[in-house]
């Protein structure tokens, strides 16, 4: 009983972090159609700028609520600066092109982005000062050891949902950047500058990958150069499964997927969970092409 | 009417049925060789969704599709053109990177399908390249030959849709608003063209149109189509007699 | 060999000697320590003077990027420009196929970091580093007594080097009547609650871990988070300076308390002439010192030990390397005869930390490579 | 006042270029104020680049004064927020949006729209609000479109060929929108369709290669109706078989 | 037209001799290659790059000709590879059995693969791609079946035959591989032009209409996989031969991913193009490290010198500027150039393309095409 209680809790909050990194993709790929390749590099390097914050505070004691604040805040700030400028300065260009040629310039810029933090701080792990709160303290449900940082994962993982929800809700942002990808010339013969929505959605999903960097740092204890794209794969599963570009689906796919992981993990085999995925995606794919959350159109 | 036994094309008791909404209601249909029959009906009546359903880009969800008297309500799309039957778009649907040229090849080409001959270049001699060339003089781009499809402005896309239905050699011809966008001056030589290809031929045309003129210069018989059921199929002369049709679809006259 | 090629004999009044490294990529640190360890060693033992017989060593270095391919052309453009020894290599993946070329081009093999099993036992011309695993260290970390009541967990990456390691590891702990468990899990988990919650069950006095690189610090956490340190002792690597804060924090101060690790090279314990020299050595270069350092100054030794004995015939270079000892920083090394394994001292060392909050291994017991001897499991096969 | 001496939109030596081929050459035009120009010309002669042109779409030189300001330099979206509707050929709805959302795309910001007027002329699309545009027939399409351009008050509405794909019936309500709206906005459209071009012209104008052959009242229309025939008979060098 | 057609191949037939004599030649390599051409570094450097062109050839006729964005076209060439290595590594096999069974074994998996795969929609079809390369990824990570984990799997050379053993040799693997490159490039540029290949375009251009025109477009796709996929197989065998092991590398995401951008830098829907890329792609990861490991860039300052110490940030920017300023890639600048050569020469502008050829890479606007 403790264990499924554990592996519930587990899988929820690895399908919290799958959901932080994987929401950012649904929003810039449902919306504006780029499948970023950069989103990895983003969160590698968010979860640098949250370790340069923290890496002062004492190990032992951890940092203050304040000093963590400040990290996620921070890796926010930073990761909107970078999708900011990757858009203003390589996408722009490529609107009119192939999208192929947008997930390819990201993709380039994800080596780079990579390659440079490796010549900065080098390929070993670095440790990240995290509060003892987070992972070495653990609250008990049923027996089960629940680490609290967990209760943070999901929590945040909640909030995010609902807040880009509202946003895109009570705002025309969404609205433009789905039209603009179908035809940017139409959304500007409406009288509309499609380009600032553009940007703005991209710096959102850009800061939300931020977000979830600095808390994949906290998760890990650790950061290093490769820890981006173990997760890319994992939100490209969520991206699919969730029925490209609807956030909704996303959540419910990274729950699923969180879940499938630890419990096949557990029950059956390590290493079964992250097969397990792949054969969830194909089989999503096959069966269901437009994912949980997606809808059809009329092609002709 | 024809029997649908004998017909070219027919359709029996179609229906389709999207999301709850009924799209078509029990359709039935028959169209003899060589006849010309013009499809009519408001807007969102059904009609582009029957040829769809017909050309097997849509299932329908109930009902038969028969070509020259061979089922093909299960066919792949691919397996109907191969049958004889060719349809154009409402919206232009080409091969916008490819050349104009190219795009009326691929039609001739699809005809005469042979795994032998897939793996030889297409000809390139003056003898190969005239009939095509021909195709493309009767609707006037031969001139466009070697532009590529995407470069050419909306009326002339649907000229060049009618020299691909002419490379395509089909028995069975779907047109789908094929004037729409034609400039006025050219419409009465296209409509000549669509006549003169039928008799040679003998092709079976279904036509969705709402240039009434088309139609009633054109049509053996009208099929008037009302919320997704087939209203009337009568000659030209009674349909446009007809009060309900006049007033569901006509209107008064400019 | 299939072919005698004439790039052995290179230019009679030098040896060439190729060292294939990441100088960028995963083990760059790796590639920094080796060539500092070897530039060290060969300004020691030829007094500076960098001629053994009067011939001159002739060092070249190339980046193999993390990247067999690029490893590969590496090495087959050194020994076409006569290199008769090849050495440097920290990634298996490239090590392998490396030594294979030094097989099929008469060319001696040197360890570099890679810790590969296959490399032992492949060819009289390849030298293989047998430290990092099937080290008889294990067996030591447990403590003294008996051990036939105990029970130890064991949790690796699941491939050659993780399997290797546990291999090696049974192998010594079974006669002890030590019951364990393996659990191997792909080398890209990410979360470890699963497996720390399988191994906190099975409530074992020991748990071994031989993790490298990515999801160290996870993993860590996760034993912690479910418990594991409060209940049983850890033991397990310590590779890179880097990793020891990471190491130390998620153990929590009872797990660390108890805690031991395996060290390849404890600087400053052996004190000998040769280390002392590497010290200096290094900080005149600006170096930091780290594990792989003494791999570079060994490949130095041996290099200079078998142009001595060798001459200019590299068959004859590669026995006199059999069973060859020498003195190392680390302190006696000696390459087996029987399968090419170097058998090196090994240290158990806790991990403490210092009053401004890094981390440092503190000795608890060194073991002289005799001690460390294992059993020949993969004989060279001599025609 | 005279509508001639005042107009709402004048092109002056436009040039236009699609990729590498030169389109408009010298296209010089004035629209008047609170009449419908229609724009005549066989197909590809450059009738749709006109109005591109017109709102930014292609690359272009020349002088383009709207309301007695120079908007030749102008981005789209300003060119459009000075008071333009836009109807394009090609329907242009947004497939994967709603119906409703394709509207609420279209209201512009500090306006009233004009809700109303558009579901009165299009009921069908108060009752497909929910559904994706892209659903819709192509004839219900051409309606949304016209929508978007009704929706908000214009002082000039582009509209390209407004009545095709549409039933006959609609063709007709269309008609007497735009001749109602006509009182108070500026209509420049190109129609094909002679009948409704006859009824709702005011002014003409006659294009020919990329070229305004003709451009004036359309009673011209009716008297020279040779002449105009006469140009819109003339084979289009791009497209034509004599190139 | 028919000097065209006499000075082409001879052009061609004269480069491929040319490069065939390449042991021989003690021209210096200029810093692209490590030593002069003629040297054993040189020739396994150049015969990494044929191979790799031969791949990125068959990727090609996937990507550029057919529209099909696969991420997991490495797979077959790592089966090629694996399958052949393994073979002969833990079987009796000898070196043409191996080679022979490896490449069914990829057949065989590229038949399963593409034809669940291609039931899918085209950005699926990726993903799936994607999915079953993982898996495969997942599976040799794992070390099923001994296929060695990150360590890979090395040629036992005694069965190799001895012309291919040890670096005297290299020059036969180099012709080995140059043989591979040329017999990938024929077959690829006669497929492109017969009409399959055009089907193949008219596919990628618009799949529906395709269909509609009466190609079963499933099975055009099918077929074009299938080639791809068997000539990455071979491609693999060679690779497996030239690095003397399976590489794991082969069966990652960013393996995949450089395919992709091989076809960038030298201009997709171009054969040649994809082979330019290819060798570009391969010179630069091969040769930049030595620059940015060299002492000049040591002696710079932080600021400067880090950047400069990593070839893959050099490349990643590199392949930026590519996608944003050259989107015909290397094929495309020769192609302007060579337009404008002639457009100096005579004739006007528009007059290039001949009866029966394709438009010249018509960058048609997104507006212009039909919004789906
Ligand atoms: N992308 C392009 N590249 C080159 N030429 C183009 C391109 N798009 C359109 N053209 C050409 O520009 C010319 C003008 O096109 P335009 O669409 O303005 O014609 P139009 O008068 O509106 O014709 P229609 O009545 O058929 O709609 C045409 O000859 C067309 O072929
Ligand atoms: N995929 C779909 N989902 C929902 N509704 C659909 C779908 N396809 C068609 N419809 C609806 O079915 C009805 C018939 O559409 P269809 O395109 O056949 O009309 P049509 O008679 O061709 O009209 P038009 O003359 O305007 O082209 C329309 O109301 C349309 O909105
Ligand atoms: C201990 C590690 C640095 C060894 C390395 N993983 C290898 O390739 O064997
Ligand atoms: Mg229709
Ligand atoms: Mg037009």
């Amino acid at each position: 009983m403790s264990n499924v209680i554990l592996m519930i809790f587990t899988g929820l909050s690895v399908g919290a972090v799958y959901f932080l990194l994987g929401s950012g993709l649904a929003l810039i790929f449902g919306l504006m159609r780029v499948l970023t390749f950069a989103h990895g590099a983003y969160l590698t390097a968010c979860a640098y700028a949250g370790w340069f914050i923290l890496r002062h505070s004492s190990l032992a004691a951890g940092p203050s609520i304040g000093t963590l604040l400040l990290a996620l805040l921070v890796g926010v700030v930073v990761g909107g600066a970078l999708a900011f400028l990757t858009e203003r300065v390589l996408l722009r260009a490529l609107y009119q092109r192939d999208h192929l040629d947008q997930l390819l310039v990201t993709a380039g810029l994800g080596f780079s982005l990579v390659a440079l933090l490796n010549g900065i701080w080098g390929p070993d792990s670095r440790a990240v000062p995290t509060p003892p709160w987070f992972t070495r303290t653990t609250t008990d449900i049923f027996g089960a050891h629940i680490a609290r940082g967990d209760f943070v994962l999901i929590g945040v993982a909640v909030l995010l949902l609902i807040a880009l929800e509202a946003f895109l809700k009570h705002t025309r942002h969404g609205l433009v950047v789905r039209a603009g990808v179908e035809n940017r010339e139409m959304v500007r013969a409406l009288g509309i500058d499609v380009r600032r929505s553009f940007t703005l959605i991209f710096t959102v999903g850009g800061a939300v990958a931020g977000l979830g960097g600095v808390l994949a740092a906290l998760y890990a204890n650790a950061v290093n150069t490769t820890i981006g794209d173990t997760y890319l794969l994992y939100a490209f599963i969520v991206l699919v499964v969730g029925g490209l570009g609807s956030l909704r689906g996303a959540a419910i796919a990274a729950l699923a997927v969180g879940l499938l992981q630890q419990f096949a993990n557990f029950y059956v085999n390590p290493g079964l969970g992250e097969i397990l995925s792949f054969i969830l995606m194909g089989a999503m794919l096959l069966l269901r092409p437009e994912g949980v959350g997606g809808k059809k159109i009329r092609l002709i | 009417m024809t029997d649908t036994e004998s017909a070219a094309l027919a359709v029996e008791d179609l229906s389709l049925v999207i999301d709850g909404a009924q799209i078509l209601r029990d359709v039935t249909l028959g169209v003899a060789t060589g006849e010309l029959v013009a499809v009519i009906g408001p807007n969102g009546a059904g009609k582009t969704s029957l040829l769809n359903v017909v050309s097997g880009t849509m299932r329908p969800t109930q009902g038969r599709v028969a070509l020259h008297g061979r089922d093909v309500t299960t066919a792949s799309p691919a397996r109907r053109a191969r049958r004889g039957l060719g349809r154009t778009f409402q919206t232009s649907y080409l091969f916008l990177g490819l050349t104009v040229l190219e795009n009326v090849r691929l039609a001739a080409q699809a005809k005469g399908q042979r795994f032998g001959g897939l793996w030889r270049a297409p000809g390139r001699s003056a003898a190969a390249l005239a009939p095509i060339r021909e195709h493309l003089a009767r609707v006037g781009l031969d001139g466009a030959r070697n532009r590529p499809a995407g470069s050419l402005s909306h009326g002339d896309r649907r000229k060049l849709e009618l020299a691909i239905m002419l490379a395509s050699g089909s028995t069975i011809v779907l047109l789908d608003e094929p004037m729409a966008g034609v400039n006025s001056e050219d419409l009465p030589s296209l409509m000549e063209l669509i006549r003169d290809v039928q008799r040679d031929t003998d092709a079976t045309v279904v036509m969705v149109e709402h240039h009434i003129d088309v139609v009633l210069e054109l049509a053996h018989r009208v099929a008037v189509m009302h919320h997704g059921a087939l209203l009337a199929f009568d000659t030209p002369e009674n349909v446009v007699a007809d009060a309900t049709v006049r007033d569901a679809y006509l209107g008064e006259p400019l | 060999a299939c072919s005698t090629s004439g790039s052995a004999q290179g230019g009679s009044d030098s040896v060439k000697v190729g060292v294939i490294s990441s100088i960028t990529g995963t083990y760059a640190v790796q590639a920094a320590d080796f060539r500092n360890g070897l530039e060290a060693g060969l300004n020691y033992l030829t007094k500076g003077t960098n001629t053994v017989n009067g011939r001159k060593i002739e060092v070249t270095y190339a980046d193999d990027t993390g990247k067999p391919a690029v490893g590969i052309a590496k090495a087959k453009s050194m020994i076409a420009s006569g290199a008769t020894f090849l050495t440097g290599i920290t990634d298996s993946s490239i090590a392998i196929p490396v030594a294979q070329q030094a097989v099929q081009n008469n060319v001696i093999y040197l360890p570099g970091g890679s810790a590969s099993y296959q490399l032992t036992g492949m060819s009289p011309l390849v030298f293989g580093n047998a430290n990092k695993n099937g080290s008889k260290i294990f067996p030591k970390l447990l403590g003294e007594g008996d051990l036939s009541s105990k029970r130890l967990a064991y949790v690796g990456q699941d491939y050659a080097y993780g399997q290797d390691t546990y291999t090696s590891l049974k192998a010594q702990i079974d006669p002890l009547g030590i019951k364990s468990t393996e659990h191997l899990l792909p080398t890209t988990t990410t979360n470890f609650t699963a497996v720390a919650a399988q191994i906190k069950a099975e409530n074992p006095d020991y748990i071994y871990s031989s993790w490298v690189g990515a999801g160290t610090d996870q993993l860590f956490a996760a034993l912690r988070a479910q418990g594991v340190f409060d209940t049983s002792q850890f033991v397990g690597y310590l590779i890179t300076r880097e990793t020891y804060a990471a190491i130390g924090q998620a153990l929590g101060p009872k797990g660390v308390e108890n805690a031991l690790f395996s060290l390849y090279y404890y600087p400053g314990f052996s004190g000998n002439d040769q280390e002392k020299f590497l010290i200096s050595w290094s900080a005149q270069h600006k170096h930091q010192m780290e594990y792989d350092d003494p791999t570079g100054w060994n490949a130095a030794a041996m290099i200079v030990h078998a142009v001595q004995a060798g001459g200019t015939d590299v068959k004859k270079m590669a026995s006199s390397l059999d069973d060859y000892t020498w003195t190392s920083p680390q302190g006696e090394v000696t390459m087996r005869a029987a399968d090419h394994a170097e058998l090196t001292p090994q240290f158990a060392v806790r991990l403490t930390q210092g009053a401004d909050g890094s981390w440092t291994p503190v000795l608890v017991k060194a073991y002289p490579a005799k001690e460390m001897e294992t059993p020949v499991t993969d004989p060279i096969k001599r025609q | 006042m005279n509508p001639d001496h005042d107009p709402l939109l004048e092109l002056d030596d436009v040039h236009a270029y699609l990729g590498e081929s030169h389109i408009l050459q010298g296209v010089s035009l004035t629209v008047p104020r609170h009449r419908v120009t229609v724009l005549l010309g066989r197909n590809g002669v450059g009738k749709t680049t006109t109005m591109r042109a017109v709102l930014g779409l292609v690359r272009r030189t020349g002088h383009i004064v709207f309301a007695g300001s120079e908007i030749g330099r102008e981005e789209t979206h300003d060119i459009v927020r000075r008071g333009i509707g836009y109807v394009p050929e090609d329907r242009d709805v947004f497939h994967g949006l709603t119906v409703g959302e394709n509207l609420r795309l279209a209201e512009r910001r500090g306006g009233r729209p004009r809700y109303d007027l558009v579901y009165e002329l299009f009921p069908e699309l108060k009752n497909r609000a929910k559904h994706l545009a892209g659903t819709l027939s192509g004839g219900q399409q051409q309606m949304l479109s016209l929508a978007r351009g009704l929706l908000n008050d214009n002082d000039l509405l582009l509209i390209d060929e407004p009545t095709k794909g549409l039933a006959p019936v609609v063709v007709r309500e269309v008609v007497e929108v735009l001749e109602r709206t006509a009182g108070q906005t500026t209509v420049l459209m190109v129609e094909q369709n002679l009948a409704v071009a006859r009824r709702l012209a005011d002014h003409i104008a006659v294009m020919v290669d990329g070229t305004i052959v003709l451009n004036g009242p359309a009673t011209r229309l009716a008297e020279d109706d040779e002449t105009v025939r006469a140009y819109l008979s003339v084979e289009s060098a791009v497209s034509g078989a004599g190139s | 037209m028919t000097v065209r057609k006499l000075v082409i191949p001879l052009v061609l037939a004269g480069g491929v001799a040319l490069l065939a004599c390449a042991p021989y030649l003690a021209v210096p390599g200029l810093g692209v290659l490590p030593d002069t051409v003629g040297s054993i570094g040189s020739l396994q450097v150049l015969g990494t790059a044929y191979v790799i062109a031969a791949l990125a050839i068959t990727y090609d006729l996937l990507m550029g000709y057919t529209g099909l964005v696969s991420f997991g076209h490495g797979m077959f060439f790592a089966l090629g590879s694996y399958g052949f290595v393994m073979l002969l590594a833990f079987t009796s096999a000898g070196f043409w059995t191996a080679a022979a069974v490896a490449v069914g074994i990829t057949v065989v998996a590229a038949v399963i693969v593409n034809a669940v795969a291609l039931r899918a929609s085209l950005i699926a079809y990726s993903m799936v791609t994607l999915a079953a390369a993982q898996l495969m990824a997942i599976a040799i990570g794992q070390n099923y079946l001994g296929s060695g984990g990150v360590d890979g799997v090395t040629i036992p050379f005694e069965k190799l035959p001895a012309g291919l053993v040890g670096i005297v040799n290299t020059k036969h693997v180099y012709w080995l591989a140059l043989g591979l490159l040329v017999l990938t490039f024929v077959l690829a540029r006669w497929l492109t032009t017969t009409r399959i290949g055009h089907v193949w375009r008219a596919i990628r251009e618009n799949e529906l209409r395709a269909e509609v025109m009466g190609f079963t477009t499933y099975t055009y796709k099918l077929v074009v996989a299938l080639i791809a996929s068997t000539l990455a197989g071979v491609a693999g065998v060679v690779y497996a031969i030239l690095l003397g092991a399976a590489d794991p590398g082969e069966t990652s995401l960013s393996f995949s991913i450089g395919l992709v951008i091989m076809l960038i830098l030298g201009g997709r829907g171009r054969v040649w193009g994809a082979l330019l890329g290819a060798v570009v792609y391969t010179l630069l990861q091969q040769r930049l490290p030595a620059i940015t490991s060299s002492a000049g860039v040591a002696a710079l300052p932080d600021a400067i010198r880090i950047p400069l110490a990593q070839p893959q940030l050099l490349l990643g920017v590199v392949f930026i500027l590519f996608v944003l300023f050259l989107p015909g890639g290397l094929a495309g600048v020769v192609e302007k150039a060579i337009r404008a050569v002639r457009r100096g020469g005579s004739g006007p502008p528009g007059d290039a393309a001949a009866d029966g050829e394709f438009a010249a890479a018509v960058r048609v606007p997104a507006s212009a095409e039909p919004t789906r």
